[in-house]
């Protein structure tokens, strides 16, 4: 096979996942339906067949025990990923994550180790209602002890999962529905990538200046980076030149790269598809300023979900999320041009 | 033995969830070809269809009143139906309308009338603490209402199923818990997801009687729900049955099915409960077959009707998506 | 009885707890510990006596189907509160409170009313350690459907309280176990107040300038409010008037007040004791930024626990915990005198 | 019946658990005269001890390698002494010092020793998962190890056990999950929180063998432990057992107790598990007094050498709580 392969980031995650498995004997899986069923959003396919169903293990609809379950063989010297199938479900195991996974390798001062994978789909836009379509980024990266990946493409997924599995602490890994490639979701170009066949793992806490601008800086992660882009290259005709900075990972936060950006653009835009109070928007935006009010040239926005969860209907959902025309009007805004 | 009166009522309210569920798979379909997404057409979104579940629902809710509760799963049309919601504001809310319940704001997982008590959730399990909640209420006003918590085989390893299992035994409180068991959780099989191969026997851990409904019978699921819900109406406590159901459909709509066994589909539909009910209601001369027809055409119509309605309703301006976080 | 009755935060609650209960058949309490114990923190002291075991309901250690039942009784025309003992056990019940509590009255249009309050207890400072010291405002204040209540003070206490129990929707009612007056840990005078008898409800929504002052404006919330003012005082003398705001309620959040202040003083510093990223700092900075960076003549300072567990030992713990002295020192920082 | 040196071993371990907790106990009331203050002395914050219960730690531990995990809860100082931990390191973790197994991160419910593979916990039956995913391990890795689950009455009605169960049953998993049924969850009494009088009748809705040791009865765990172990071990799935056994201090120092009936400690203490222990094992003429006054001796030297080494050790400095938060 040559190297110029163009992969989606579902089959990006499953490759990380069979090569880490294929180099390490301690690497397994748990979830619902990841046998199989390949993962409902298709971070496994593929998987069972190669690894069969003792290293590929299907779960009761158990998550606190699957989870603790994670916690309890990764501190014997496995190295789980477990898949949590919706983020939004994650109230009904939060203890195993924040309190059990997260805070192990604290309160031991080091002496154990927790390398656990928490794999979780994130995401709306297609009407699947406020219990299937959240995000909730910060609701994980506010809690100390877990890193926090949010991948936009298929390099960077694979690269991160790799890491990922390697990390000796746990890792939780979002991956946005919208952007898996899925034969029956639309998902965005640019989500697929070329894709180096060899393993490789990329660092945690840098962020990717995915486009070089001069005149505002847009933060933003996950699906979001590509409504950003959207929104950039639909304003170079209009002689505006973004910069949009893709985050890559909440936990660790690359603030160094955002308050660069904004000491030389004046002016920041700040898009997630989070809920907007609370969360990652005002503490991007807060970094700058702690940094350097005079940054700002121009009051920054944030856009993300105006703190309502998340309506099934079309009209109202896609009100609620951020898009590249919202994202386009907030640029103008920060530069004094009429929205 | 149900009354003739209990039989028709049953019949209608199975034949109706069935073809309710039926318009819905081909609506579903609107919009999704040539190419399927999921989030396209007049139907967007996961769709969790309970063709072949039609018993749980009737042979349960038949010995229900509009004050008692029902609490149902992501799988919840044959319920909501057998519990009188509302089929136009229903239906309108699954096609994401102004006039649905809930004004477009839930989608088919989220679907509560308050008139007839009767809520469900996207979340595995989630409704049974709330149907302890309903019969604890019933309990505190001294009203004799009721509470039934729907859920689903896999359902039954979720952890708060057990701490509400165990809340209402040592409350004693009027909830009957129905396992409507499919025999998969998605694409698990029971058999992978569940220590024990009939759920019934965890009821005595939680000091309450357990029953086994076999082969998707809705007769014997009349008298074993008959008792139990007399039994917790009298304030003789909770009851757990699990009933052994079909799944017609897929898990969702789109579903490919690939880890099902060929052929096990047409074997349960060989088997059919509604017609397999009809042809007892019939053949015990409890009913003609001109009488069971009537019910079916009413039945239908209802439907119809209610998807008229539902596509005919205007969607809901944009904004909207800001009202009703608060009461 | 007279009217200047000094009445401690955990006699507050309990009484607008009884009040409402007298009023109101419909109110009840679930809980662990809430009856013969009288609630770990105090909080539902006396009521087992007055109202017996029907209405005053020890639960077995069971919260997802405590909470989940409280939506139910509440859905079904009753006022339940339920005691979550410790704000950080939410992780075994979260999906009740967030998904379902928070949701329902969203889901169904506005046609179902979720009267239902949950009291939690928060804080550190006394050496309990990571599982049973944190605040956790923002995991609650990020996601949509919950009002968010505070209270520094016994007077705000019962009013808010009251004002819980009476709202329509779900609540959470956060106590601080430092604030609470209980014989068996320290609290700050000035949480204790005059409590008048009647009962009274306090407006959610509605900061309060516990001192007002021109130099600098510090926001603070339950704890910290009482750490802010110390620090207030101190610095006096150094000839800095600091105006210090009570938010008393994360949702609905008061940033007007936040606004309007730091316009006048320019200078401003954020404690809370929460975590420090994703939190409830950040979205108050941004807040005033959003409408005027240059109401900023400093940088902003923000005071939380630094992204870590909370520690179990004295000197640690100390050091992670903000105090009078670290907001007296980013005071004067703001001010551009030496901290 | 246990050798002499497995008779010896239990004793020893629960005299020193039992001395362990009394001692702590007079050093949590430093610095709390005259006026209590959770937050004050050398062992400031929660402290729950478990005099009474040292028999659910020797007898179940006796049987347990040091490559055997144990997941014990929020009152865990005696299964850690039977799991031997290192006793310095640990009593200097409650002590909050350098020195400690954290650092002084944990405290006392935060006991971590991955030297012998023991942890605790703050939160109810959170180590029930993890057990079992101890016990994963080892079966995928081919090694008979086993898992040692600890909880108490109260976690027994927490969903996440009854979850961990399940998983454990459907898996055939080495598992022993150990109910110490103390009869109170601080002030509610297992009556008021427990559908059923027994948990061991759980057991059979997990397909697993479920037993129940009475009266604290050392010995009589020692068979039902060991059986369960070896099971395991062999490869026969997991167990469930309860203990009845006996708190003797509060939930946790400090607690008033006004709950609790007057003279049910005094009568608890007429019948102690390590005098019954005793006294049989010199009575049979296993072990003479001389003999086991030596291990008495020997194992309160060794809880005042670790109380010793942790008030001599050092505090961390401030700044180390930012040290480990990430691998
Ligand atoms: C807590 C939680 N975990 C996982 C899911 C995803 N999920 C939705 S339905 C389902 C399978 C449920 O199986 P069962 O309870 O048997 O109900 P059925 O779908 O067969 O009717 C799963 C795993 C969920 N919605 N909630
Ligand atoms: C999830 C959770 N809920 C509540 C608590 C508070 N809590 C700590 S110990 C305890 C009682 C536990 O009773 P039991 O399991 O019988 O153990 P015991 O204290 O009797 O040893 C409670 C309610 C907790 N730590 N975690
Ligand atoms: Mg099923
Ligand atoms: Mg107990």
């Amino acid at each position: 096979m040559t190297s110029n392969r163009i992969m989606t980031v579902s089959r990006a995650i499953s490759e990380a996942i069979a090569q880490e498995m294929r180099a390490d004997p301690n690497v397994f899986v748990m979830g619902e339906d990841i046998g199989a069923y390949g993962g409902i959003f298709g971070a496994t396919t593929g998987l069972l067949g190669e690894f069969g169903e003792s290293r590929i293990r299907d779960t009761p609809i158990s998550e606190t025990a699957f989870i603790g379950a994670g916690v309890g063989a990764a501190m014997a010297g496995m190295r789980p990923i477990v898949e949590l199938m919706f983020v939004d479900f994650f109230g009904v195991c939060m203890d195993a994550i924040y309190n059990l996974a997260a805070k192990n390798i604290y309160f031991s001062g080091g002496n154990c180790k927790v390398p656990l994978v928490i794999m979780t789909a994130t995401g709306g836009g297609y009407s699947d209602a406020g219990q299937h379509s959240q995000t909730l980024h910060a609701t994980f990266a506010h809690l100390p002890g877990l890193k926090v990946v949010a991948p936009s493409n298929a390099y960077d997924a694979k690269g991160l999962m790799t890491a990922a599995i390697r990390d000796d602490g746990p890792v939780l890994f979002m991956f946005h529905k919208g952007l898996q490639g899925l034969a029956w979701m639309a998902s965005p170009e640019g989500a697929a990538t070329e894709l180096p066949e060899k393993s490789y793992a990329l660092p945690f806490g840098e962020a990717k200046i995915v486009r070089p601008g001069k005149d505002v800086t847009v933060v933003a992660i996950s699906m979001m980076v590509h409504h950003a882009m959207d929104a950039a290259k639909a304003l170079e005709k209009e002689g505006i030149d973004a910069e949009v900075i893709d985050l890559r990972t909440l936990v660790p936060l690359d603030r160094k790269t955002v308050i660069q950006s904004v000491a030389k653009t004046g002016h920041l835009v700040v898009v997630d598809e989070d809920y907007r109070s609370f969360g990652l928007t005002s503490e991007i935006i807060t970094s700058v300023v702690e940094e350097n009010p005079s940054y700002l040239k121009s009051p920054p926005r944030r856009l993300a979900v105006p703190d309502v969860p998340i309506p099934y209907s079309r009209p109202m959902e896609q009100f609620v999320l951020p898009d590249a025309i919202d994202i386009a009007s907030a640029i103008r805004g920060t530069l004094g041009k009429a929205a | 033995m149900p009354s003739k009166s209990q039989f028709l009522w049953m019949y209608e309210a199975m034949e109706k969830a069935r073809y309710y569920e039926d318009t819905i798979a081909a609506v579903y379909m609107e919009g999704k070809h040539p190419k399927f997404d999921i989030g396209a057409g007049p139907l967007p979104g996961e769709m969790h269809l309970a063709a072949g579940q039609e018993p749980c629902a009737a042979a349960v809710c038949v010995h229900l009143r509009w004050d008692d509760t029902v609490t149902a799963t992501h799988r919840p049309h044959h319920a909501a139906i057998a519990k009188g919601v509302d089929l136009k504001k229903m239906t309108a809310e699954i096609f994401g309308k102004k006039a649905g319940l809930g004004g477009g704001r839930g989608g088919h997982m989220h679907l509560l009338d308050p008139a007839v008590n009767f809520v469900c959730s996207g979340i595995i399990a989630e409704g049974a603490g709330p149907a302890v909640g309903a019969a604890l209420a019933a309990k505190l006003r001294g009203t004799d209402a009721v509470a039934v918590s729907y859920v689903g085989d896999g359902a039954a390893n979720q952890g708060g199923f057990h701490e509400a299992l165990n809340l209402a035994g040592v409350w004693k409180l009027p909830v009957v818990f129905v396992i409507e068991d499919n025999a998969w959780g998605i694409s698990v099989p029971k058999s992978k997801s569940t220590a024990v191969k009939d759920n019934s026997v965890r009821a005595a851990g939680y000091a309450m009687p357990g029953f086994h409904v076999a082969d998707n019978d809705t007769l014997k699921l009349f008298d074993v729900a008959g008792e139990a819900i007399e039994r917790a109406r009298k304030g003789g406590g909770p009851t757990l049955i699990e009933v052994e159901t079909y799944r017609y459909y897929g898990h969702f709509q789109g579903d490919a099915e690939s880890y099902r066994p060929k052929g096990e589909v047409a074997a349960l539909k060989a088997n059919d409960p509604i017609a397999r009910f009809r042809k007892t209601m019939i053949e015990t001369g409890i009913a003609t077959s001109a009488e069971a027809d009537a019910v079916l055409s009413r039945a239908r119509a209802a439907v119809d009707e209610a998807f008229a309605f539902a596509r005919a309703a205007a969607y809901p301006a944009p904004e909207e998506a800001l009202a009703h976080v608060f009461a």
